[in-house]
């Protein structure tokens, strides 16, 4: 009986496990209906295409060798066969999967509208390979850095990924957009930014909801177990507090937009929404519900600023906010965690967010470099002007609504 | 024959419309079309970038008729499409020849064509 | 042993209650999709701030004190820092708060493409904290009303909410429409009413099949309870009984319509799906499936002639027909719970039914009234043709195709 | 103590099983997204019209008289009443309900923009209630069939329904498309085939990803059982493989098109990842990751050659590809099972296959006849310019967009 | 030279393009007009309330030529647009006189710039 | 006065626009029109199966001007409209007789009301 009580348990969590990795892999979904939300009719073909071959990708490379770089156990999955000892191997890769197409979702915003589809692909062939899994390995996996240093014994701890997924996606987002460089039309000769509006808000919005439901999966998943009082009770908080800190970022996004600007800006309702997220994310288990609230509503203030600077100060040409949302977001949500958490410090979060930064920026800048040497990374300005769609796939995205 | 060309703001069209149709006129063809002119546009936020909106968006209406009906349709439409007082950006009308009409139903030509 | 026993129950019960909260909050997307669907495009970027501002207001003036009006344990969630009895006490506050906002997505779309944003999010802070935790306190957590009379003594019984929260939400949003009164062009001099057709239908549709999901967690999630042979086996029923009453609905709906105009009028299959859902929520675990699916398509007809009767008589100009679907047949619900569950009464029903609707009327009238006195609640004539995107939002939703 | 366990296993089974039906019912959504998507805007209303209402026929036939012929126990679901042995009857019932709208909503997308509303709606009524429970009966549960042989002796074994569920489906289609004939416009005099692109390509590529989640459930629940280590395992297995095919079907269609034809063709993604997911269904459970990835992928290359094939040799005119998807893709993941399961034959899947095919194929033609002499099948080609939107449902998809 | 202005059901557009290039004419613009005339609009109901459609979609072509192409063009126009027997709403055909063309690539004018 | 009508490719729309505000122009009304003209449309593959595009996406302005701005409109519109070196496809100008104008608000007629 006792057996049977063990098993049941292990049911539990890998059950647990699979729907919250069910949860993570919607995200993809969400990720698509936003970008195709923000970019321009004539390019939403195209980032569709671009997620939906990115996520086939980072599930086909991190299964192939990805997984074993990050936590070993042999390559295309060898390792998984056993059944595994609290909950089974296979919910685990499958948990583990969706968060790798998560952080290359994030690249996929910030590039969109110019660059050339299969250098994009190309691309994601080696982050979710290669760059994602070591700095995952440096992180979650424990192991020291190049052999260096162990982070998480400088007090290091992301949670759920503020830094590991979220911070590690913008950081190659931004080095993609460094080397891309703007859309055409984005700025004038006299340095000052036009605004370039996305063609759908309802798909915007509704990416934004579907990212809000599976980051409880994100977050939620992220305790690892769920059967025992314990554990059910932190997966509680956890989802309570993902929950408070997406309502606090769209709260806090939607006044002071309405303060500075006079106008209640939906698309900044939405960054908020995902600021409040990805803020929590490195620690959505220590806080009280009013602290979620406030550090999501802090990194709502965040966004903002920082999407409106490196818009106007930076010329950072990054359609969807993602650089914002992700990084800069992402940066204080690890900066945050030791406020309600004493187990961790403040430098050894620098000590993270160091690392990751350097490592992702550094690799990702140089594989967009020899990208751009060996296959091109933009589509020509003639083929930015027809729009993505029809030179990358051939179709329109509205073929019957003028434009 | 005339083709009076009318360019109005959109929300005057259902009054204009009843307009022509009071005086008789039978047939109307509109299209939307974007104005550039005194009325200026307007500038907007997007995530705190500007853009200027400089075509503001106007309805084209075309009406043929004979030539003893100008002035009368002409009058139709300027009083529908006039807002209270006369606002910037109310519109125009433009009056050419029209030399021939044809009715493809019928092969009517000429007036009786309208 | 027994006691991994009960900490497995504890669990499973937290991750039941979890999922099902997550399922409800996936319905704020439902109603977000719908209403963009059900209004005209130059009011959809407006509706989708307001349906996303609404959520993360419900979420923090519930969690800072309307949780504590309705259910005790003191503000900021003060009481329910313990872990809880049978389940995790954050798993059911996720539960109940999503459950607010539901009430208050319904009022959203009745007062559509008219209202001013500000003046809806104020009264959405004290309906959310105030006037749908009192009549919660009533009912769910059985005080008496006033110290007066006690619901559950009379034979009230409202298992999911079709009263407490749906028809609670259609008599806020009853108000709120007779003191901004109808849209500018929807009724003629002669009292004749025009149609307005929604932009989207697409989304409309979107957002009631994500109801109809969610709708599994609102209804299932509200036994309350899954780790026994009995309460397992009354959420099973309870799901099942949910899917038919919505199928009844959509068939009853398109019957009636196919008869009454000859087309198949989509929007009020797509209302009749929501009428069903709506139908059943009073009282999910006590009829068979067939009894289910008639509830449901009881509702279904009702639907489509309250809707028609409200606009064209009574002159209730309710843009997605949400007091219909959410008032007229949650009163249905609550009156049908009697024919299959005996320990109710139909005297108990109609005392519920009116003490919530009197309260949740009467305040909210006021509320309208008082804000309209102090900072308005009607957009301007001009501003209304506008479209309230420009003028709310200063954006668009669909910028680039011609409307 | 002994029974708590045994009544946790059976509330832990019953979660599961109604958490995977929620999923399954959720493609319901995605058939409506993807068919909505890939129509000309004018079809747009009618074939949501069409998608809602065979969900709520089917849940109710089923209901009704379907399950009784598909696994005895009555009609009206008397059977069910009982509480069940290891898991609730209730909860059988609703993830097998999901099932048959699944099979039926592949039937849609087929005849889409031609088909009279209401024929379809018959023709729903009789295939939900007898043509796919009989053989359901025959494979599922291991009826003989006309009481002359046994599929499951002659070594067949469909684990979750790419020739069951998927090929009848798209068997039934098979039949429509043929007896309704080409849409107006879709071939030359020459015979050369015409494009007709698919008027929005966003909700076609979020059916697609709500396709990709849900098949979690559709393939995950057909373990039908989690509380043990055992079955935990395989569920997990399940979701990892379903979800490597969907990318390898998706990789595999990328590449194969940008090849053929150039262009990355968005649509052919999507159909790669529904072919992926189509030919793992039958046998998730035994094949490693990398092996369900190859599967997946075969499932993508077959698809797109198959529905050019169909449309340019066979003028079968299919617009969103559902007979290629779901009819040749399901056969080819019937016969992919022996290459990982010894326990089933080639020869047993053959069988299997014929069976459903002749069965399906031929009663579906039949009925489809007898609808065409009763109410006719086709709207008039007047009708058909117009549009079915204005025809069948008397409104606009999109009524502001210029078309 | 002359400009010839077509309003015609759209369905027809196919065929008068394929009428119009088989007798030669070179260049087309074409618009998406509504039109209001003889055809009356239709009613419709949505959620049970009626909304009239009083302007139907109808396709505007122009087609400048030179003065002697005018008969065959109407003709061309008339006969692939015409439904079978000639229904109300198959449409008109406006002439109006056109005094100048330039073609912007080359600069050239008059007819040569057709 | 006249009427000077330029289909213009759709990109050149801003520049267009600039060279005839720098002149003095003070309207202009754009319609989105689709072309049919020496410039080719294009086939497209989708799903395998081919498509032609015939009608391009173009801009058409109306200008309404005095007689003797004639010249400059369109040597205005020409160089701006032009791509390098003039491409297929870069569009046409036409100019017919305009006979009255009236501005809607005020009621002014002739040129003064342009
Ligand atoms: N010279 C012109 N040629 C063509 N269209 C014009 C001209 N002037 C004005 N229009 C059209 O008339 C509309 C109204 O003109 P505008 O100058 O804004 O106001 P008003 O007619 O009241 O002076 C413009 O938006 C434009 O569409
Ligand atoms: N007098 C007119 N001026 C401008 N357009 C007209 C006129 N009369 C008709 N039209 C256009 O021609 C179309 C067809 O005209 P209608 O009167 O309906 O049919 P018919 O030409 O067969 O008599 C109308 O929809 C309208 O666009
Ligand atoms: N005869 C014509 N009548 C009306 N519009 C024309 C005519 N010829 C050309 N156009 C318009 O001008 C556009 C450009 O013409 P096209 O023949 O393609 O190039 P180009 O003017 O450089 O020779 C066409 O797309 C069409 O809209």
């Amino acid at each position: 009986m006792e057996n049977t009580i063990l098993e049941m348990q292990f049911a539990l969590d890998t059950f647990y496990f699979l729907m919250m990795g069910a949860l993570v892999m919607w995200m993809a979904a969400g990720f698509s209906m936003l970008e195709a939300g923000m970019v321009r009719s004539k390019n939403t073909a195209e980032i569709l295409t671009k997620n939906i071959g990115l996520f086939a990708i980072a599930c086909t490379t991190y299964m192939v060798y990805g997984y074993d770089v990050m936590y070993g156990g042999g390559i295309l999955l060898d390792g998984i066969s056993g059944a595994g000892d609290k909950y089974s191997n296979a919910s685990d890769f499958f948990f583990q999967v969706v968060f790798v197409a998560t952080a290359m979702s994030i690249v996929s915003g910030a590039v969109a509208e110019r660059m050339k589809l299969f250098s994009f692909f190309a691309f994601a062939v080696v982050f979710t390979g290669i760059i994602y899994p070591m700095e995952g390995a440096w992180t979650w996996a424990g192991e020291a850095v190049f052999g260096l240093y162990t982070l998480s014994d400088l007090g290091f701890s992301d949670f759920a990924g503020s830094g590991i997924v979220h911070m590690a996606g913008a950081a190659a987002a931004l080095a993609g957009v460094i080397v891309l460089g703007a859309r055409k039309g984005k700025y004038n000769k006299d340095g000052s930014s036009n605004a370039i509006p996305g063609a759908n808000m309802p798909l915007a919005t509704l990416g934004t909801f579907i990212l809000w439901m599976g980051w409880f999966g994100f977050n939620g998943g992220s305790v690892l177990a769920m059967a025992s009082k314990e554990s059910a009770n932190a997966v509680a908080m956890v989802f309570l507090n993902t929950n408070a800190a997406a309502a606090g970022g769209v709260i806090a996004a939607l006044i002071l937009v309405k303060l500075l600007w006079g106008k209640a800006d939906l698309t900044m309702a939405l960054n908020g929404a995902l600021a409040g997220l990805v803020a929590i994310t490195a620690g959505p288990d220590t806080p009280t519900a009013l602290e979620a609230t406030l550090i999501g509503a802090v990194g709502g203030l965040l966004v903002v600023f920082s999407i409106s600077t490196l818009d106007k100060v930076f010329k950072i040409d990054d359609p969807v906010g993602a650089i914002s949302v992700h990084g800069v977001v992402g940066l204080w949500g690890l900066l945050a965690v030791p406020l309600t958490n004493s187990g961790v410090s403040f430098s050894g979060q620098l000590a993270g967010a160091g690392t990751i930064f350097v490592w992702v920026f550094g690799t990702s800048m140089v594989l967009w470099l020899v990208l751009k040497a060996i296959m091109g990374v933009r589509i020509s300005e003639e083929e930015e002007y027809t729009g993505s769609d029809i030179v990358e796939c051939g179709l329109e995205a509205y073929p019957e609504f003028t434009k | 024959m005339k083709m009076v060309t009318a360019i109005i703001k959109p929300f005057k069209l259902d009054d204009v419309r009843e307009a022509l149709s009071e005086i008789g006129v039978s047939g109307i063809t509109a299209t939307e079309v974007k104005g550039f002119g005194r009325q200026k546009g307007h500038t907007e936020l997007y995530r705190g970038a500007e853009y200027s909106v400089d075509f503001l968006p106007k309805v084209k209406l075309e009406i043929a008729i004979v030539a003893d009906q100008v002035d009368s349709v002409v009058e139709a439409i300027s009083s529908a499409a006039k807002s209270d007082g006369g606002k910037i950006g109310d519109g125009k009308i433009f009056i050419t020849s029209l030399e021939q009409v044809v009715r493809i139903r019928t092969g009517e030509t000429g007036s009786v064509a309208l």
